[in-house]
């Protein structure tokens, strides 16, 4: 299930609930799969100094972005004994409460899929050029710094 | 040699533009760095890591690539 | 967001792909959450002695069911710094290849979620009395057992 | 008393039935088996878990509960 070029993982704006129910759906013919794993991250509407968060606006570094998730994806394939994996982050506008990241893991064994799908949350925070930027209400903006 | 300068983030913010080429001799990312940080006088006081032709690299590397790029701190997710 | 008393987990039948959407979209107005993590258990098709499972036939202790799964909820919701979980199992026939478990938890922050999600799913595996039915395709049977 | 013993999964297809109820004077959990074991004869063989009044109980705890559940191995999910 490994490809042998990188793929391009961005999607313009947030990633629906619909777009990942039908994810979901597209692998009920897989039935040596036994478990799925599922990150999603959403965009938060902290407040910082009174001010409330109301969107995040990504940029990357879309060439390199997309081999280091490429890179990611081979080491995670093998390390782990998983039937499938797809990665979609968000470029552009994502408001509060939106999802920006969607990390879908499947393998016949759910020890697998925990431990990949972790794996594979923390490479993307750690190692991929993606840049976001906090949007307040008052259109004021800040950098967004992952913890 | 003419390179690409790539800027991202809250750099591109400091350089006002995403990208521009640069003219230089053979050298170290170093040199590069010394121009841009003439160039731009508040560039010194933020983070970035440096890539050459999509990989990082330390200061001390040599100068081989067509397209540098300036990262801040990656924050996706 | 911790209940009082025990709610129904079981649901008849498979757990559809939409409804899985359905319920993340409802978690789009919390805009405190920035991590959600889902574990979806998959009918497999194994092939046993060269015969292949064509379904799963799950029954439960309902209450006592019920009841653990309650437990679960609260030592989970004690043990980490959630926002909300949800749980639904199957009960009846589930296809090869549909989804038996729903498990979804939500945190403002990653690392939360994936300790929070393993503890509840290994939790679910080992104390709440359901029982799975191998139906082959030759209508034989044998009785699940977890690994 | 009168006490119900439910049965589920794999026990209930030894014994034919999902419940049932027997009376038992006072005595433990193991007084209930003993009978269920001369009644069932295969029941023996099985591996199961018991618990009374919905809470898993070894073979010495004190018959107390109006609820006796067979517990074949869990295998949800």
């Amino acid at each position: 299930m490994s490809d042998k070029k990188p793929k391009n993982v961005f999607k313009e704006g947030a990633i629906s609930s619909a777009f990942i129910g039908e994810s979901i759906a597209k692998h009920q013919t897989k039935t040596s799969i036994g478990a799925h794993n599922i990150f999603l991250g959403q965009v938060r509407a902290d407040v910082i100094n009174g001010k409330t968060v109301s969107a995040i606006e990504y940029t990357a570094y879309e060439d390199m972005a997309n081999k280091k998730f490429h890179e990611i994806r081979e080491s995670a394939f093998e390390k782990f004994d998983m039937t499938c994996m797809h990665i979609y982050h968000s470029l552009g506008t994502v408001k509060a409460g939106e999802i920006c990241l969607f990390v879908f893991v499947s393998s016949p064994r759910r020890k697998v899929v925990f431990d990949a799908l972790e794996y594979i949350v923390e490479e993307i925070k750690a190692h991929v050029p993606v840049f976001g930027k906090e949007i307040f209400e008052d259109e004021t903006h800040q950098w967004k710094v992952n913890s | 040699m003419n390179i690409t300068i790539k800027y991202f983030g809250q750099i591109a913010e400091v350089t006002q533009k995403e990208s521009e080429q640069l003219d230089f001799s053979e050298g170290s990312i170093a040199e590069v760095l010394d121009v841009l940080y003439c160039k731009y006088g508040t560039l010194k006081n933020k983070e970035f890591k440096i890539a050459q032709n999509q990989e990082l690299v330390s200061e001390n590397e040599k100068l081989t690539g067509a397209e540098i790029a300036l990262l801040p701190p990656f924050s996706g997710g």
